[in-house]
Order: C-alpha cells, then structure tokens, then sequence
C-alpha cells in the first residue's frame, strides 16, 4: 500500500484534522468522536439545516461540502464505512436552526439504518426530521428496483439544491420536496480504470490488470456491468451517455445539469476530454445544458475513472444550482 | 438447573463474545471481502474493544445491561451489521425494561419480537441470506426452551443449521453488489459472526452454571 | 497506457475544448493553433496583464488560472512541452490592455527562451514587457546555482500575487516588483510515488516499482534527492519542511504562505495528512502560517505524490494572496 | 563547381532535413529519453511535417527563405531546440535578407555569428555537450571553405566528430536534470539530430551539383 499516511487506523482522524487546518476556520471539528464536521459560523436561526454523512475516502465527499448554502453537519465514518448512531445523532444536532433538519444520504444499507434510527429517536423527541435517500447509479439496479440503487455523485447535485433551497428559508417539507424533485430526475454511472486500497485492508479491494475497466462500478469497487478492454475516450462517453438517457427518457428540449467526475486519480485533463464528447452526445439528444460541473467532486481516493451524471432541471432548480455557496472544497 | 439470567450474566455473555470477534477480525474481513466490502471483521472489533474496554460491573437489571451494549454501538459504529444489532438490542432492552431477572422461556417471543423490528429497519426479508435468517432460525427452535444448558445446545446447533440451510442460496444484501450466482456456496459473514458470537456466549453461560462472573 | 482518451495526437486540443465547454463562459480559446486560453472578459484597459504558458498536463496549472484576479492568458503547448513562439506572441496581445505585460513563466529551457525571444520581438515594437522566472525547487540545484532551479507549484503564489497586484492597478515594474519579492521568498520541494505517462510516449517516463518513491523528484519525472522504499507520512513531512527552511532560512516569527499540493493522483486526504504535520512543522519552528493552500494546484496528470511550497510573505504579499480571485479551477 | 547557394537550395535542403528528421523521429525520442525527457523525436517530426506541408516554392531570396523555416517553427514547436534553432536562422535570415545568392565562403562567419546569438539566447557554454557545441564545430571546420562539395563532405564530418568528441563527457542541459555521471558515453539528441540534418542537407547539396530543385 504505497500511501502518504502514518496509520491505517489514525487516516480519519489525521486527514479531518489536516483538512481543518488547511482551510482555517471554515471547517468545525467536533463530536464525541471527533467526527462531526460542522459549518465554524452557523446559518441564520429559524432555516432547515441540510446534514449528510457517509464512510469516509471519497473527498470532497461528504465533508467537504459542508459550507454556506450548502451542507450545515457533517457526520464521517470510517474510510468506506458508515459514522456511528452518535455521530449522526451530534451531526443533527449540530445542524438544527430551529427550522427542522432533512438529511441527504446516499443509499447503503448502514447509513440509511443508522440515520433513520437517529431521525426516528429524535422525531420521537420533538425534533422535525426529513430524510432524501439518494439512489442515483443506475448500473447498480434495473429500472424496477431503482429504490435499491446505490448513491452516487448525484448527491453533490442534491447537496446543491437542498443547501440553497434552505439557505433562502424555504420550510422543512419544501426543502425535502424539492430536493426530492431534483433527485427523481438524476442519474449517473461510473466507469473505473483501476483499484484503490482501503488502508486498514492494506490491500486492494478489486484488481483491473492490463487495460481492463469496468463499466458501472460503484465508488467502493461494487461489482459493475461488464469488464473488459480499455475504449476511447469518446465510446466510453457514447455508452455512459446512452445507459443514463435510456433510464431517464428525458424530452427533447429539456435542460440539464451535468457533472462529469474524477473518481480521484483520473486528472482533469482526461475528465475534459470526456466531458466534452458528453457534451456533443447530450446536445445531440436535443437536450439543453444549464448548468455543469467538471472535477472531483466524490472520488474513490485513488481510483482511476469518472462518473457522469445528467439531472433534469427547471427554473426552480436552476436558480438552486446557480444559488450562491461557499466553501473551501466547493468548486463550481 | 438455571431457567433464568440476569443483568450480570448479559455482561459476562458480553464479554465472551466481545473477545471471540475480536480473535476472528481477520476471518470476518476475509468472508466479508470476498463478497462484501471486507470491513466486518475490522467493525466487529472496533465495537467489541469498545465493549471490552469498560470494566465496569453491568448492573442486575437485564434491560440497563443490554441497552449498555446498543449504546456503545451506538457511539463507535455505523455498518449494516451494527445498526441491525442496535435494533435489536434496543427492542430487547426495552422487552427487560427494569428486569432483574428474565426466565429462558421468554428468550423466544422477545427475540421473535426484535427480529421483527429488525426486520423493519433493514428492509431485508427473510431468505435473504443475512444474519436475520440466523436470528430467526435460533428463535424458532428455542421455543419453549427454559433452562440454560439446553438454551445453549439448541441456540448454537440453530446456527449452525442456519449456515448450512443458506449455503448454497445466492446472497442478495450488503454493501458490494454481487452477481447473482455468487455468493452460492459461502456463508453469509453475518451469520457467521452470530454464530461465533452464540457459540461464545454458550461458554459464558455454561460459566454462570459453575459460577462464573462478569469479568 | 491507461487513459480515458481518444488518441495522443488530440489529447490537448480535446482536453482545451472540454475545458472550455464544462466552465461555460469562463476560458476562451483563441489564437492562430487554437492554443491561446484567454478570459472570456477581458479586464479593465490600463492594466497589467498577466500572461503565462508552459507544457500541458499539470492542470489546473496552466491554463486553469486565467480569471479574474488571476491571469489574462495563457500559451498552451503540448503534453510536457512549452508553447510555440505564435501561442506565446498571441497570449501577450490577448492580455495586453495597454498597461504592459508581465510574463510569469516557470524555469524551463525552452520556456525561457521562446518567452524571451516574443518579449525581445513586442518590446522592440514598443510594448511593455517584463518577465518573471519562477525557480521555486531546492532539489532540483544547490543554493549557489539557485538561479538554474526548476520552476514548480510555487509559481501558483506567483499567478495570485501578481494577477491581484495588476487588477489592483499597480504599474508594471511595481507588479513585475512585488511578484519577484514574493518568489524571491518561495521555495518548493516535491515526492513522488508513481510515474505519469505522456500520451505520446505510450509509456512512463520512469518507474517507482513497489514501495519506492523518490523525494524532490520534478514535476516531468526529473531525477530527485534520492530513491527509497516510502515512508510514514510526518517522516515525509519533516524531511520536506527541512530542506525548504534550510534553504529559506526565515527568522523565527516570520509570517508564510504554505501550498500542499498533490501531484495528481494522491486524494484530497493523503495530502490533509501531510499538511498537518507541516503546519505542526512551520509553527515549531516559530512561523506563523497566515495563508494556506491544500489540493491539486500543480499537478502531473496521474502522478501520485505531493509537493510543499513555502512562501515567506509581508502585509503587502498577504494582501494580494487574500484579494478576490474567481476562475472555475482557483480555489481557495 | 558551384561556389554559391539560393533560396531555392534553401528549400531543397530543408526537405531533405525535415524528411531525414520524420523518419528518425523514434530514434530521436529514445535518444532524448535517455536523459531527457523524451520528445526530441516528436517535436523535430511536428516541425518537419509543417515544412513539408507548405508545397510552395521557396523564393530565391536567401533570407527570405531562411526566415520562412524560422516562422514554421515559430508556429509549431517551442522546445528548447526549437528555439535555439530558431534563434539561429532569425540571425542567419538577417544576415541574408534581399540576398538572391550567398557565396559558401560566407557560411563559418554567419554561422559563428549565428551561434553567438544562439548561445546568447540559450544560456549554454560551449563545452556543455548541446547542439551548439555541433554548430561551434561545423563553424570552425568549415573556414575557409568556397565550394558545395567540399562544404558536404567538412559539414557532415565536423558534426561526426563532434559527437565523438563530446561522447566522453556529461550532459549538463535540458529538461531533465541528470546525474553528473550520466550522459557519459551517449551522444546528445541535439547534436545527434544536427549530424542527421547535415547528413540530409549534403545530400540535397549534391542534388544542385545534378541539376535538383526545390521539390
Ligand atoms: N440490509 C440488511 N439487513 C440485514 N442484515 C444485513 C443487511 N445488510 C447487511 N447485513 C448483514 O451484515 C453483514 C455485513 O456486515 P458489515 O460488513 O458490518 O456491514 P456493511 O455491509 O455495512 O459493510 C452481512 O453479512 C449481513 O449478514
Ligand atoms: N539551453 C540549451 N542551450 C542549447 N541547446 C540546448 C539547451 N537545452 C537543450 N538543448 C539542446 O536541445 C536538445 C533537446 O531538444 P528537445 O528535446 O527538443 O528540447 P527540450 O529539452 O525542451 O525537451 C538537447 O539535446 C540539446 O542539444
Ligand atoms: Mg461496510
Ligand atoms: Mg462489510
Ligand atoms: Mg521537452
Ligand atoms: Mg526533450
């Protein structure tokens, strides 16, 4: 495991504690646990605060995107490991303004256990809790059980909208709502070109040798569609653009949102270059692009590949997206 | 003949079982990798070093005892295995709420009671291949079972009969999706790791029989 | 050769495109190759401009850092080869807004000397012209050839100083003055874990087999310090951060300006876990950090590993690094 | 026996040069790997193919046609070597400007003076194993010399025994930064690519003496 780390078991906590020096002032450590990482000045009292949380290795993901108008808490787990009950719990805390907390977590099954037992706690205690479960990867499950899909980059879209929809003061319910439209009309597929290594495995979770790649996979080595030869740059587009419409059956005409995303050693010179046959291939479909993200966003620390996501917008949407937000690891 | 436990043998169970996760972290990792994300062992230590590291006496009162191990859960980790325990143990100490007491024949129908809470949390179903499909199994042929040295031989034979009965079913839940056909012939890592933990917790209860502590 | 590409021939120009499509509205692709990036908002006429250029393949150096409070544009050549005297001569006219041109250009042979023959050719027309040399890198001289340093991820302090110093209006020998100042208090070191491959070589330039990396290795694969098996990453740390204050000698007290930047492939969290012992580092050794910078600032392509700038600044250096800047790859 | 060139024979040489140089574009790639970083090949091959591209006849104009080499590479490249050459012919273009004919005897003192601005330009000494050190030859062994065939056969010696020369000493330029030691016993990709341009170049030369043209 050729890695810049100290200890497999002190990665986390180095890593929080290296982020939180690194962009001074803008991220809040705290917790029990050391794993809440909140906004270092809150929002305005009364509006909904936005948490999410999730394993650990995929910065920016999650934590990275607490900041103004976007995320306000953030609970982190172990790498590729969900946070704890208490850390989820604190994280809510740590969000609430008063105005209700919605959680935006992606789909596995420790974290959408273990968030809704916190939101189910504290509803019972009072607090007014709402949850988006996002299931974005459409690899991961057919179209008949999409509610079993897995999250992927879609989040950061539903990050987006769900910081902003907040930050102007929108209600509990609003918030969820809208957020919730967003989701229901985004999809992504990843594609990888190599391993990455969890450091308290010490060794790769999967193996592409020679020019393999695997189209699909999820962002901890989730078994993918098919394996196979390394393509151009442009077929690979073709297919992920192809997948993604075929499941979304969006009409001609209709604006989108588009992220093309580094799963963490793909540089941004080859993202380009895919992104930019993404680009043809959706305004050939006779969609409009509104909004778009290039970069990494969610990665897989050093896993070579990308995903793209494709989300349905409208006026509403669009001007959540184009919102402001602020913070170090947001790049829009 | 012991027909019931308390408070103090739920440490002593705890502890117990605690150590036997911990001395098979590398296995769990191992069955969990080849068709999960391979974190089981690493998680089921953490939450057992955890466990083993506060030395103090558990109370009397079974409920407080159990509710103990939830929380501490609770506080160090997030996987799937964990938040379906949680579940679990937080039914079964609301169950033995200020109990001092518990007679094995009620082991049944509150476990019966807990997998279905369980079951509502994790959305998985029986025949999944998950370690529900182990708790079930041990609820069912405990039933009517009221002393302990029988509680133990059943409890930890239903486990082992679960491994078996779901051998060659594909497994279906977890973190990494598989192929449909894999998994077919592994046991589920869950329902590996409760039957190290029931098996480990028979030897703790064979302990209260010659007199064994919490410690 | 692992890479989502089409084919080695249109790995610039495909990447420069994308660029251009994903931020849209912000890069402008211009001149007579197609290699010119200019911002698509020129800035206000009187002003400096601020113009670099060098090889592809470190984005988001070079190209990346045209923006507002930034560059006014840039040159691109190939992959890990400067730019022509063309792209050069028509990035100066693109940023020329008749306050003259500062060349911030990196310590390369052939960028130094196509850079000098276009400046020698517009002054001789009657432009203002000037130039800096950024050679940031300790390893890759000794202090008594300082001169002959390679230019690395410090030139990205360069790009901030001297973009803010020319929007703030300040003449050209008083922005040539200021960027000069802050390299002259810059030093830059760099680790690498793995190789980078440049598309059209099809394969990398060197090897890092099993655990070997190599400590002040160049941002092409320049021969460093020394090769040896890895180590933990606060050795790491401790072995960087001495070399750079040997070299810089500041007195204790001193204010800097520190980048951890990673190479490409080294996520987001590795370098959290090296910044944090390097912060630890620089206040033990009694300076004071008053600016800091961590992720991909300087990179090359998927190379694993991570360089540490340290910049010594003044009230005047902190004023111009803390000034706005906004262009979609700068983050700070 | 001619004792003067064109602009013509100027372009005559350079696609004889640009050809030589395309087809040793690997050759030239791995000689710069070795110690440097790589892309001498690709560089001198871009170029060449944007020489060849350009069909048009080369004016007799001496300077002219010098200077329009200078502008292709000016287009296309902007290596090291790329720029010392350019340099070169700026200088040489000057030196020639409105000339419909130069005389082979002017050739070592334009090319000297060339080579001052090169290495003004460059930075490099001679001594330190570059294609200037080729050049500084091939100007000094040319002195004196009126006629093409003479001038062939003293050009393309000089750069082979410049290479022998320089082969015994180490790199100290370009991109890379080597090992002291190292470069020892290889030739430099510049000065390797000045004897394969020269090499070409005598053999157009030749061409005039037969009655050859500009294609
Ligand atoms: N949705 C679920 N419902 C019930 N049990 C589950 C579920 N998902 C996983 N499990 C159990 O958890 C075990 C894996 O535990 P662990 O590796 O700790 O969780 P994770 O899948 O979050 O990494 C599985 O072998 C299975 O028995
Ligand atoms: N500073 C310099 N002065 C003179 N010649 C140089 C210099 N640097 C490199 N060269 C010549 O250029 C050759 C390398 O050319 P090339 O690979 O195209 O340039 P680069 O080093 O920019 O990649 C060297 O073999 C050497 O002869
Ligand atoms: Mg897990
Ligand atoms: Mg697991
Ligand atoms: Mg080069
Ligand atoms: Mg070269």
């Amino acid at each position: 495991m050729k890695k810049l780390i100290n200890s497999p078991e002190k990665y986390v906590d180095e890593a929080l504690a290296g982020m939180s020096l690194a962009h001074q002032g803008a991220y809040k450590i705290s917790g029990s646990n050391g794993r809440v990482v909140e906004r270092a000045k809150k929002k305005a009292g009364g509006k909904v605060g936005v948490v999410s949380g999730g394993g650990f290795g995929h910065l920016p993901l999650f934590a990275g995107y607490v900041g103004e108008g976007l995320l306000d808490a953030c609970a982190v787990g172990h790498v590729f490991a969900g946070p704890s009950y208490d850390d989820i719990s604190e994280s809510l805390n740590a969000a609430d303004r008063g105005g209700g907390v919605l959680s935006v977590i992606a789909n596995y099954g420790g974290d959408t256990m273990v968030f809704g037992m916190v939101n189910d706690t504290l509803t019972a205690e009072g607090k007014d809790c709402a949850t988006v479960i996002v299931a974005d990867d459409v690899a991961s499950a057919d179209k008949d059980r999409a509610e079993t899909r897995r999250g992927v980059a879609g989040i950061i879209f539903a990050f987006k909208v769900a910081g902003a929809a907040a930050e102007r003061g929108l209600s509990l319910p609003e918030v969820k709502a809208v957020t919730e439209k967003a989701m229901a009309g985004c999809r992504s597929i990843g594609v990888a070109l190599s391993a990455c290594t969890v450091p308290q495995a010490g060794e790769p979770t999967f193996h592409l040798e020679g020019d393999a790649i695997e189209m699909g996979m999820g962002i901890h080595g989730e078994k993918g569609l098919w394996r196979g030869a390394l393509k151009p740059a442009d077929e690979i587009a073709a297919e992920m653009v192809e997948r993604l419409l075929n499941d979304l059956k969006p009409v001609a005409g209709t604006e989108v949102a588009v992220l093309v995303n580094s799963l963490g050693a793909t540089p941004l010179e080859e993202l380009y270059i895919l992104y930019r046959k993404v680009a043809q291939l959706l305004e050939a479909a006779g969609l409009k692009i509104a909004y778009s993200l290039a970069g990494e966003y969610a990665t897989s620390m050093e896993m070579a590949g990308a995903s793209v996501t494709v989300m349905q917008v409208d006026d509403e949407l669009l001007g959540l997206l184009n919102a402001p937000a602020q913070c170090p690891l947001w790049r829009a | 003949m012991a027909t019931v436990f308390t408070g103090t043998d739920v440490g002593a169970a705890m502890r117990r079982v605690a150590l036997a996760l911990v001395e098979n972290k590398d296995r769990f990792n191992k069955l969990d990798a080849a068709g999960g994300d391979g974190d089981m062992g690493t998680t089921l230590a953490t939450v057992s070093q955890a466990l083993l590291a506060d030395e103090t006496l558990y109370p009397d009162d079974v409920g407080e005892s159990v509710m103990r191990i939830a929380k501490t859960i609770a506080r160090t980790s997030g996987s799937s295995l964990s938040a379906v325990v949680m579940t679990g143990l937080i039914t079964l100490g609301k169950t033995w709420s200020a109990k001092h007491e518990v007679a094995w024949i009620e082991m049944a129908p509150a476990l019966s009671n807990a997998l279905e809470t369980m079951q509502a949390r994790s959305k998985a179903r029986l025949g999944d291949k998950t370690v529900l499909d182990g708790i079930a199994r041990v609820a069912r042929d405990i039933e009517g079972i009221s002393t302990t040295e029988k509680m133990r031989a059943t409890a930890q034979q239903a486990t082992a009969d679960a491994l078996a009965e779901f051998r060659g079913c594909p497994a279906i839940m977890g973190r990494l999706r598989l192929e449909p056909s894999k998994g077919v012939g592994t046991d589920d890592p869950g329902m590996v790791a409760l039957h190290v933990a029931i098996s480990a917790m028979a030897g703790s209860l064979s302990d209260r029989a010659v007199g064994g502590s919490n410690k």
